[in-house]
């Protein structure tokens, strides 16, 4: 199960050659600076834009020297950087555009009930009830984005390329929907190419990255990985940090938090339902971690694990360092001040304790 | 007022109007649809020659026409040899001919409409399954709206309106070929202004009619964005 | 029967006349007719168009017609037309073809001598009269001799040279005069009509065509303005 | 060959087309500019009113036109007390009775045009400091470039080969209002069948690489967006 | 100094409905969600919506009932949230086509000269070189925001209207425009009524804060008593922190870190070349804080303070709680577990230490 994607475009003054080798589930964001292909790539996967190449989905081949499928034959859902909503039609009949026409693609349940069903559940997930009889011209900027997402949800794909989808949509909106994207990802088992420039929103629903530069990739890689990288390319700025896996062992009623282990560990996190037992994927920020040479129990900081420093990398500004810590056998970053890191002596090998001021349950 | 010839060629000539604008629509929309898409060469002459026929005199262009579809001419041995018989001086000859005659004014602003909306929506269609004719059907022509209004409102109106080449392939004959422009045409030459008169302002009044209720068909077409 | 006649404008009301004697002694016939230019219905005839026969305002196209073997009867000359000087803004009653020359008199209207046979007449009697040279630049040409008789008749023409048929008719008669031209002053203006190859057997069109020659025809076309030459009256 | 008298023509034929072309340029664009963007309810009575004109026949529009413009017409009296003499047989009265019949070929492409511009600009460019006036000549009409190469095309074309009003209002005099379509129609009539083929075939082939050159002008006119 | 703003639009089932006394300078943030009447307000400002209602702008009167001065000449620079670049200009000649039509606004200096050095620096800060002879289709959907921005700051204008202008711009280029912007703000001295869904661009950019909902005004202030308010309907999530200003006092030029004062306190930041003495502005987000009983010297922690607990808030995820704590004369927010409040007895009144993870320099 993977992708394997080979592209040449060329454009005056902009030529996009790329090879990549995607996993056939989950999703890959794709990230790299305004102008740097993104679109291109993803034009290219639709088949909209005709350079040279080749492409196979998960053992469909739907590009190569001999062989271009059209678009409409490939069982794929965009959302456009911009909303692309049918003038004509108003959002209702926008939104059956492409569920009618792929009505056929999904396997013999009662397609109709289910369609339905279907398409009354992601109205209501992007509060588009209020608006179905409304025609796009008399829509606002964020509305329009989320009736072209819901658009390319419902033609059931077998892979979803979106462009910064979320680019407009307001905070509470995206914490809404982000958590209903991480479970289509985890139960519709297809592939997910995602272009955004949020890191929050790459580390929350990412399991790989790929990063562009001027029609090139510099950097690709599974999340944890490349994330944990202090060499990483990628400038996260804030958002640096680490990503593993951990599994529920504990849930606490009373005050609603969740106990996870991991190797080498183990950590409170907020409760967020996930029953005993199941694996949860957890992000902390390199900002979220402090360093301590002893253990201090009288601080608001719930999470205190020993760890050894592992390397220090400079960061952006010259005031801060990033430090690689081991702790057990799962690799954090840590960013403080460099006066900080002299004075509390961080030379590899140490043994530290790390205060962990949050740690984020992202999937 | 209106005599029977007069409402005899008032219902062939709204007969030749409508049949032709039809056809004029069926023919001129896949035509101006490879115009407005085709990155070809044969753009620029195809483009020409559709527009060409305009800028020969109407009498002038039926004499051709005439030629070329009389028992010596090209098509008429070919319409002879498939059994459909000549077709000057019959209902179908002349809705050959005004569709020849009329094709620029429905091919240019079908032309514009369609190139106005751009690659956008039809990859948005493409990308939901729609195959290019669905596309086409479900995206292009419903945008193009108001490139039709144009094209229906000159097709029609210049087809009712043309009596020169209607007169030359037609023959004037009565209930067959003879239309409302050519019947106020003779009663103007044979100085029965009375009757001219009543039958004009009977097609005035009945074109502004219908253009008006075009108009109102057509919404505003203004955009926010 | 059932024929169609294709007729020279300038026959039109003669025509219409005479049609209705000879339907009211034949009701069982119809006989359609349409009006137009000579030169048109030589064309659209040689093309196969479904006329019967054939009135021509110039002997010359039913003639061209017949010697390409599309005619089925000889060419028969049924009159001769005249062409008059009529006038809104002056007495024409009073006028000859050399007071054309006067300056005051802005625009001349003639049908086009180069395809009208009544323009035609009309360029010979001017030439003819010694006036050309004056009025050629004065002069307006319409499509034909009804235009002509139009450009007069709005206004923007202060005289003009018209078939005398047209100048008959009651509504130039009511509004301007006119004046015969001496027929010395040009060609004869022959008209002829032939039964085209189509109606080749069909009775009516020989019975109209017999008609055509008969006291009450030759009368109508003498009250409407054509003069009879032996031939016709033959 | 053609004869001087076709040269004459030819060069009459022009004249008559470019500056008519222009003048229907110049009252169509604001005609259709308003009837685009106007909320008013008058909207649809003057579109139907300018389009109005090509459903009478030519000579037939030319008859009432000669009326009007006569000595005795509105018109006639109008321009003569305004000392420009009468119109008719003179090139202002042939360009006059052009304008008019060919106006909706110019306005409706036009109106098509700028209605598909949409607000979007146009509110860009008053956030930009341009003025309506302003604004209208810096982004709606290079905007609206499509529409103006189709209404030049239709514009020019109908006015070069139309004949019948021509015929009506000019008088076929030579030099002054005998234009080509004329000229090939009286070659034709005349039975002068080669020279109504030369000066017919040298007008389409002329015309033919007017309308390639101004294909070739044209933008393709495709956006990705 | 100060923008009077009322206006009324109806359209079919949505209302705006607002009447707003805005400051005459600074940047003002529009925050809402979507579809709640934010470029609908934008728009009654420029002039592009006839609302009834009435606009003063530092004195100048742009619309009352009898008048309404068209927008061409209100000198605004507006970025609308689509680009809405000209299609038939390159992207030179779109730059140009406002900044030739304003020369007349600016005063009598050099204009022309003024204006080209101008515009290079706009060009150069936007990365906009290489696309100037471009046509708008051909660019990339972040560098057409990004003309669109340089095209409506060319207008040397005297109220920025900005919606949503950074929303497809990825994150280096935000952190290089941002920081510009800020020194706009400051430099120019005219308001600027900015429209974002990003609260650390509103946190970053803001001294006004005026929250809508449903096309009516549900909140409004200035952002530093706005954001420490426990009880802010905006929901901030991981922004939520305090604001506030201080004062340069020393700069340490080996480890690159600034000591600023503020009443109550001092605190170590990163130095980013403000000279001695200057007024900075200083950001502390909740969850960098976090408070223990005593003082611990042996953490990479730069700054404790000593600090007084005031109030609790409940958080969105019942684990956690908001306290809102006074350093000196400055209130702070932080964020923990309720676990930890209890453990660590944080009562009201209590007097306790609060270590500070970053401290952001926000203008
Ligand atoms: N039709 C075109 N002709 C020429 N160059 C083009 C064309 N389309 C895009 N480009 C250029 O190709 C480059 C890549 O464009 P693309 O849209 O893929 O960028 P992107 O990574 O999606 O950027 P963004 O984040 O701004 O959307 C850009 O520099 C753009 O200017
Ligand atoms: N022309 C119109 N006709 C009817 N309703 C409209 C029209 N334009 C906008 N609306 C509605 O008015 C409301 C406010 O729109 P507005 O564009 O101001 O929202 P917004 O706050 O800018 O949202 P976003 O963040 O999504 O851009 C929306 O519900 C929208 O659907
Ligand atoms: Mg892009
Ligand atoms: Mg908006």
């Amino acid at each position: 199960m993977s992708i394997a994607a080979r592209f040449r475009v060329d454009y005056a003054g902009f030529a996009l050659d790329v090879d990549l080798d995607l996993p056939g589930s989950g999703v890959t964001a794709l990230f790299g600076r305004s102008g740097c292909g993104k679109t291109t790539l993803l034009r290219c996967m639709a088949g909209l834009e005709r350079g040279t190449g080749k492409l196979v989905v998960n053992g469909e081949t739907w590009q190569d020297t001999s062989i271009f499928v059209p678009t409409h034959r490939r069982p794929l859902g965009y959302v456009f950087q911009d909303a692309r909503l049918f003038a004509h039609l108003d959002v209702a009949r926008n939104l059956d555009y492409g569920m009618r026409r792929s009505a056929g693609a999904v396997p013999k349940v009662d397609t109709a009930a289910h369609n339905s069903s279907k398409r009354a559940g992601i109205v209501e997930l992007l509060g588009l009830g209020p608006l179905l009889d409304r025609l796009p011209q008399r829509l606002s900027g964020g509305e329009q984005q989320r009736v072209a997402i819901a658009r390319a949800l419902l033609t059931a794909p077998r892979l979803l390329l979106m462009d910064e989808p979320l680019a407009s949509l307001d905070h509470a909106r995206k914490q809404e929907f982000l958590p209903w994207l991480e479970r289509l990802r985890d139960e519709l088992d297809i592939p997910l190419i995602y272009v955004s420039h949020a890191p929050d929103e790459v580390a929350r629903l990412a399991d790989h990255i790929v990063v562009m530069e001027a029609g090139r990739v510099v950097a690709q890689g599974p999340l944890a990985e490349t994330l944990a990288r202090v060499d990483l390319p990628i400038r996260l700025g804030e958002d640096a940090g680490a990503v593993f896996a951990a599994t529920v062992a504990e849930r606490d009623a009373e005050w609603h938090l969740a106990r996870v282990e991991f190797p080498g560990g183990e950590l409170w996190v907020r409760d967020n339902g996930t029953p005993v037992g199941r694996e949860v994927r957890v992000r902390i920020l390199a900002r979220d971690v402090s360093i301590a040479n002893s253990r201090h129990e009288d601080v608001s900081i719930l999470n205190l694990l020993p760890a050894t420093v592992l390397a220090h990398a400079a960061e952006d500004h010259p005031s801060q360092v990033l430090v690689q810590l081991r702790v057990g056998e799962t690799l954090l970053l840590g960013r403080l001040t460099r006066r900080s890191a002299q004075r509390l002596d961080l030379a590899p090998g140490r043994e530290v304790w790390v205060q962990i001021k949050a740690v984020a349950l992202v999937g | 007022m209106l005599s029977p010839a007069d409402l005899a060629a008032i219902w062939l000539t709204l007969k030749l109007a409508g049949v032709t604008t039809v056809l004029l629509l069926l023919i001129g929309t896949p035509v101006a649809w490879w115009l407005a898409r085709t990155p070809s060469w044969w753009k620029g002459p195809v483009g020409a020659v559709v527009a060409l026929p305009i800028v020969l005199p109407p009498t002038v262009l039926g004499f051709y026409l005439l030629l070329l579809m009389g028992p010596e001419g090209v098509v008429g041995r070919l319409t002879t040899a498939a059994g459909i018989g000549l077709l000057p001086f019959s209902f179908a000859g002349l809705v050959v001919a005004s569709v020849i005659y009329s094709m620029p004014f429905v091919v240019q602003p079908l032309q514009n409409a369609f190139e106005a909306i751009g690659d956008g929506p039809l990859e948005a269609a493409a990308t939901l399954r729609a195959s290019p004719l669905d596309a086409f059907f479900s995206v292009a022509v419903p945008l193009a709206r108001p490139g039709f209004l144009t094209a229906t409102i000159l097709g029609f109106a210049h087809t009712v309106g043309e009596f020169g080449i209607v007169l030359m392939i037609g023959g004037n004959i009565p209930d067959k070929t003879r239309v409302v422009s050519v019947q106020i045409y003779d009663h103007v030459e044979a100085m029965e202004y009375g009757q001219a008169h009543w039958l004009a302002g009977a097609m005035v009044a009945f074109s502004f009619v219908v253009l008006l209720a075009l108009y109102w068909l057509n919404p505003t077409g203004r955009r926010r964005t | 029967g059932r024929i169609t006649i294709a007729a020279a404008a300038d026959l039109k009301f003669a025509l219409e006349e005479i049609l209705a004697e000879f339907r009211s002694a034949n009701p069982g016939d119809v006989i359609e007719t349409t009006y137009g230019s000579s030169g048109k219905f030589h064309t659209q005839i040689r093309q196969g168009a479904p006329f019967d026969m054939f009135f021509s305002a110039d002997i010359e196209y039913p003639r061209l017609l017949a010697r390409e073997g599309l005619a089925a009867s000889a060419v028969q000359r049924y009159a001769v037309g005249r062409i008059v000087l009529w006038s809104i803004s002056r007495d024409a009653r009073r006028m000859t073809l050399a007071d054309l020359a006067d300056p005051a008199i802005r625009k001349i209207a003639i049908a086009n001598p180069k395809h009208a046979p009544y323009g035609r007449r009309a360029e010979e009697a001017l030439r003819a009269a010694g006036v050309w040279k004056q009025v050629e630049s004065r002069l307006v040409v319409g499509e034909n001799i009804a235009q002509a008789a139009q450009y007069v008749q709005t206004g923007n023409a202060d005289a003009g040279l018209i078939a005398l048929s047209l100048a008959l008719n009651q509504e130039l008669a009511s509004k301007g005069s006119h004046v015969v031209i001496p027929e010395t002053l040009h060609q004869p203006l022959e008209q002829g009509f032939i039964i085209t190859r189509r109606a080749a057997g069909n009775p009516l069109a020989q019975r109209f065509g017999d008609f055509m020659g008969s006291p009450v025809a030759r009368s109508i076309l003498v009250r409407w303005g054509f003069s009879l030459s032996q031939e016709a009256a033959r």
